[in-house]
């Protein structure tokens, strides 16, 4: 664990309402753990790390005043971290299809370049549209076999994210796959990975606020998303009676999702 | 006779001396049977008020190398909403306390109306939260608020009632009497020490609120102060809180006087095998010692 | 203009803003002297009574990974031999500050004069040792009295009146409030957090004086607190100390309101070095952001 | 920096009125370094650290009630520890003089068994009488000239320790001579040493109430015995107005040695 202020030293635009703010930082991150992040003055949120290394960074999409917030942060700017958070992905040998859902491939797009075998590793890209496919590059560089789809088709094919990754699992043998997006997507990932028998690891979201296990704001039925999580197994996921159905909101109170 | 590491709190029996302290994982009903599954010996809930609260936005945590700083805010569901996480958390099987905050007498003993029908195992009076406006150490500094709250609520419940006070006063004694005088039947000791975390970068506190309050190891030395002073002034039982996390702690808290002690910052730091690791090495120390039972080391600080 | 790191408490004026704290090599002329030489802006002498006191036996001093718990007892030589040690530090340089503590208002008054007479810059009261019975906090929480102390000691005196306060209570701006009326020159904050430290092997408070003041990292979070509280309660300058030990603590104090800082624990922890690596950063700091002087940072936390 | 409690494993009895205790303990020592040891219920003291390694003990010589006490404690009694503190000797390469006076041959003896070589280090012992000779046998196994003296001439050579390490200075070339004892052995080495142009290291003692450099008791001018010390070099030592004439009581006044 460590608390640090940190300078913005690049900012980059990867897509609509999406960027990605690149700083260096000193605490060794695993793949799939988070940040909470401060702007000061404004708020403090939960951000994957989306660049690993000496020169770390997160990538931010713009939902509401901190996002935005953040988003509008220039290069010079002070954010406030701490962390890293979070168990991180559990990467096993074998091949792997890793599955991101717009701003989900953050946490993903560390886990496909952790991999030791580019041979080994798939990945499914999904969004809304053109505009927010994010780390196809990226992507590119780190695996063979890439693939896009966008929910209007204005990029790559046109369909859930989830049909494609179903698509590739018809076509090969994954011995895991791992997904992060939107709670619906991840439901129907899920679905369909038990439909395929692979074995898969989601990461969750939920409303945090300590981000360090203790307020227990962030917890689906007894599980604390920040400290236990973010990063579940589908038999985790499915145990889970209020995934897919309920959240918590600032007050504890449960809330349809 | 075999070795256990059974204690009782007031007629409160618990398996083991050390409980999850109030505002940790206490929220959900859920996570205070995954704190029971962990092996505490009771679990305290989250301070609980008449209404929904949000708390404070962001920034509410600061973690430091010794500890945190929190301003919370005091965010829960309400007393209304609360019952239906208490029926899923008597699921456990541990005595479950009802940590309760209100400005008022009056307000108090709503609370603990319900909280009693919804099968706590006690009562525990937050008087000591330092960050709340209007509520917390704002009312638990003053002997005769105190006693006032303790006895209209005492008059109210038939369950144990404890008060949890706070360190920030030179008049904890006089409070402590205060609880005791008014029919209050422990004391639990201490909430967190007022403090705050400025940004040199930022210019500017970090907690939204700006001060917040501090816990984890940097207050130990401050809670096992306050334990050993109230096991000299009250003879109702004490449980001890404050930057505990190992059995070491626990022993410590129980020779100042503690009955019992619970773990709050522990549960972020080290996990929720904290409660286990530490009953762990309470029973190695009871069988090296060739000692039965906890009550031989509670207090032995005092004697000399 | 050049970067400066001078700063202004009342008319004393500091080379920079550390400061040696009260009670840490503070007895002897000879170590206030290589305080002034290691660097320091100011160094307080310990606290100095009537007569001279032999203190607490040992154990006084447990060290923790985060700080120190002490009850060292104020030993000290008394205020008649304590002026051939002030001759000596006077050598040094960098203002002297006498701290001084008494029972009684009529003793400070006597113990001030004397000081004055040493040659002291100022005088800085004691009023927050938290185990020496009779002095110290005991007074220190009382706002009348230490108005009363506050206004005798002044009205004998011509050089700058400084009154040292305790975390350990909640009036602490109560306290601060009748300082200033009673037209105290400037206020410090703080004096160490009361606790103590039990040896589960030896089943038995560790200090000789069972509970002690707690010092160091473990505290720096309550002094920052204070100070930022006192410096929206209180018009005159401020002093900061509790776990400074390098140039961000000093930021931070600073940020929170003070004019300047005192270290103590830092000198054990760190070596007599910490003055100067804290300056070195302070200039540093100053420099990047373009700054002249501290005045640019004084307080600044407290816009936003 | 460490504080931990320790059970006493051995007592030996090393002379009359001095006592060896031993105990495993966890933290790393240089020769020269000392403990504060509590003893629960009576004391805390300053005690050099006489055995280094995984069974570490001190040396202790009763002349009071601290002394007593902990001279009288038994196998399997636990003692409070913190530290070690101070500088420890430098030990520099070539040909090292070790002289101690009675038990200042505990922190003398930790430091001829640093040296590498025996060759290269010799051991002078004075004592006021044969029954206060300790250490002769480890000094024999660390170093090939070891000579010992007492006061009475009860053992060994007869006189102070000071002239048999004047003899020895006068019979080879050292390159530092290392001294611990009652600080009028100190004052005389240390002119014995300015007059053979021998550079020389002593170790100080000095009322000690924290140990840690804080409360000042220990001071001699303005160096802090604990802290700067015990280990001081003779010039150092030279400038000291304080050596040989004044100490500080518990009150920190200057009272006469
Ligand atoms: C472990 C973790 C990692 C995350 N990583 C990233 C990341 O890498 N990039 C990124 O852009 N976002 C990430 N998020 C989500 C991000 O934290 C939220 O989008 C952000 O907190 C919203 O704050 P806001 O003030 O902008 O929006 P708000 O004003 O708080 O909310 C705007 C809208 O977003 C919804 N919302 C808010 N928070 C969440 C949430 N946690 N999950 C789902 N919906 C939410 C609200 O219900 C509302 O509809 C992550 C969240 C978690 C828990
Ligand atoms: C760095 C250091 C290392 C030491 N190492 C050892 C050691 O390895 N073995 C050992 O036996 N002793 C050692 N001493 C000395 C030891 O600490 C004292 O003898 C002890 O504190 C005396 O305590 P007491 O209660 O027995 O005696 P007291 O009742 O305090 O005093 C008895 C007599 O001893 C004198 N005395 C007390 N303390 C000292 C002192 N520090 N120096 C000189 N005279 C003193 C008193 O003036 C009095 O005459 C060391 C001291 C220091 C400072
Ligand atoms: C995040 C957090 C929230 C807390 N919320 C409450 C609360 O609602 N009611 C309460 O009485 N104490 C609350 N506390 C205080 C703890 O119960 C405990 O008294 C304090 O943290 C010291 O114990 P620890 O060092 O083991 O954490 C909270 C502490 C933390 C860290
Ligand atoms: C060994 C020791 C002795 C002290 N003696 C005094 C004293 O005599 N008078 C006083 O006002 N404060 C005394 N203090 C308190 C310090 O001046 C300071 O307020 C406190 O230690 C917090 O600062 P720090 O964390 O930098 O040590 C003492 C502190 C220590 C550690
Ligand atoms: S955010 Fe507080 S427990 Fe997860
Ligand atoms: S013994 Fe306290 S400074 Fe040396």
């Amino acid at each position: 664990m460590f608390s640090e202020a940190v300078k913005i030293e690049q900012r980059v635009e990867e897509g609509k309402g999406i960027t990605t703010l690149r700083f260096p930082m000193g605490a060794k991150v695993r793949p799939g753990q988070f940040l909470m992040v401060w702007i000061p003055g404004v708020d403090e949120i939960p951000m994957s790390v989306s660049f690993i290394g000496a020169l770390a960074g997160i990538t931010v999409k713009e939902v509401g005043e901190a996002t935005r917030a953040l988003s509008l942060m220039k290069e010079g700017d002070v954010l406030g971290l701490r962390g890293p958070y979070g168990n991180g992905w559990q990467l096993p040998p074998g091949r792997v299809l890793c599955v991101g859902g717009g701003v989900g491939m953050a946490p993903i797009m560390t886990a496909a370049e952790g991999m030791a075998d580019r041979t080994r590793v798939d990945v499914a890209i999904g969004a809304r549209n053109a505009g927010e496919i994010i780390f196809e590059g990226r992507a590119r560089r780190a695996s063979d076999d890439v693939r896009t789809t966008t929910d209007d088709g204005s990029y790559g094919l046109k369909g859930t994210v989830v049909a494609l990754a179903d698509q590739m699992m018809r076509e090969k043998r994954y011995d895991v796959v791992l997904g992060c997006g939107p709670e619906v997507m991840n439901r129907y990932l899920l679905k369909a990975c038990k439909q395929h028998s692979v074995p898969c690891q989601l990461s969750l979201e939920r409303l945090m606020k300590c981000g360090a296990g203790l307020c227990g704001s962030c917890v689906i039925d007894g599980l604390r998303v920040c400290a236990d999580g973010p990063v579940f197994t589908g038999e985790q996921v499915e145990r889970m009676t209020e995934f897919g159905r309920w959240k918590r909101d600032d007050a504890g109170l449960r809330v349809s999702l | 006779m075999t070795t256990s590491l059974e204690t009782d709190i007031c007629g409160t029996r618990l398996r083991n001396p050390t409980m999850l302290a109030s505002g940790v994982m206490g929220e959900t009903g859920d996570s205070l049977l995954r704190v029971a599954e962990a092996g505490a010996g009771a679990a305290v809930t989250k301070s609980i008020g008449l209404e929904p609260r949000r708390g404070y936005p962001n920034p509410t945590l600061v973690e430091l190398e010794d500890g945190y700083i929190n301003a919370m805010g005091l965010p829960g569901p309400g007393i209304e909403a609360f019952g239906e996480e208490m029926s899923v958390a008597l699921k456990g099987g541990i005595p479950i306390i009802g940590s309760l905050f209100a400005a008022i007498p009056e307000d108090f003993v709503t609370l603990a109306v319900r909280m009693q029908e919804y099968g706590a195992s006690a009562i525990e009076l937050n008087l000591s939260c330092p960050h709340a406006k209007g509520y917390g150490m704002e009312v638990g500094v003053d002997p005769e608020a105190v006693a006032s709250i303790v006895r209209q609520v005492k008059a109210a419940i038939d369950i144990p009632l404890w008060a949890k006070l706070t360190p920030n006063t030179h008049r904890l004694l006089d409070v402590a009497k205060a609880v005791e005088g008014a029919g209050g039947d422990a004391i639990v000791a201490v909430n967190t020490v007022k403090a705050m975390a400025i940004s040199v970068e930022a210019r500017r506190p970090v907690l939204f609120n700006r001060t917040g309050g501090l816990s984890g190891p940097a207050i130990k030395a401050v809670g096992l102060r306050c334990v050993y002073e109230l096991y000299e002034a009250v003879d109702i039982p004490i449980i001890g809180v404050g930057g505990a996390e190992t059995s070491r702690d626990v022993l410590e808290y129980l020779m100042a006087g503690a009955r019992a002690v619970q773990i709050g910052s522990g549960v972020g730091r080290r996990g929720l095998g904290v409660f286990q690791a530490a009953c762990g090495g309470l029973l190695r120390y009871l069988e090296e010692h060739g000692l039965n039972s906890l009550s031989d080391i509670v207090g032995v600080a005092h004697v000399q």
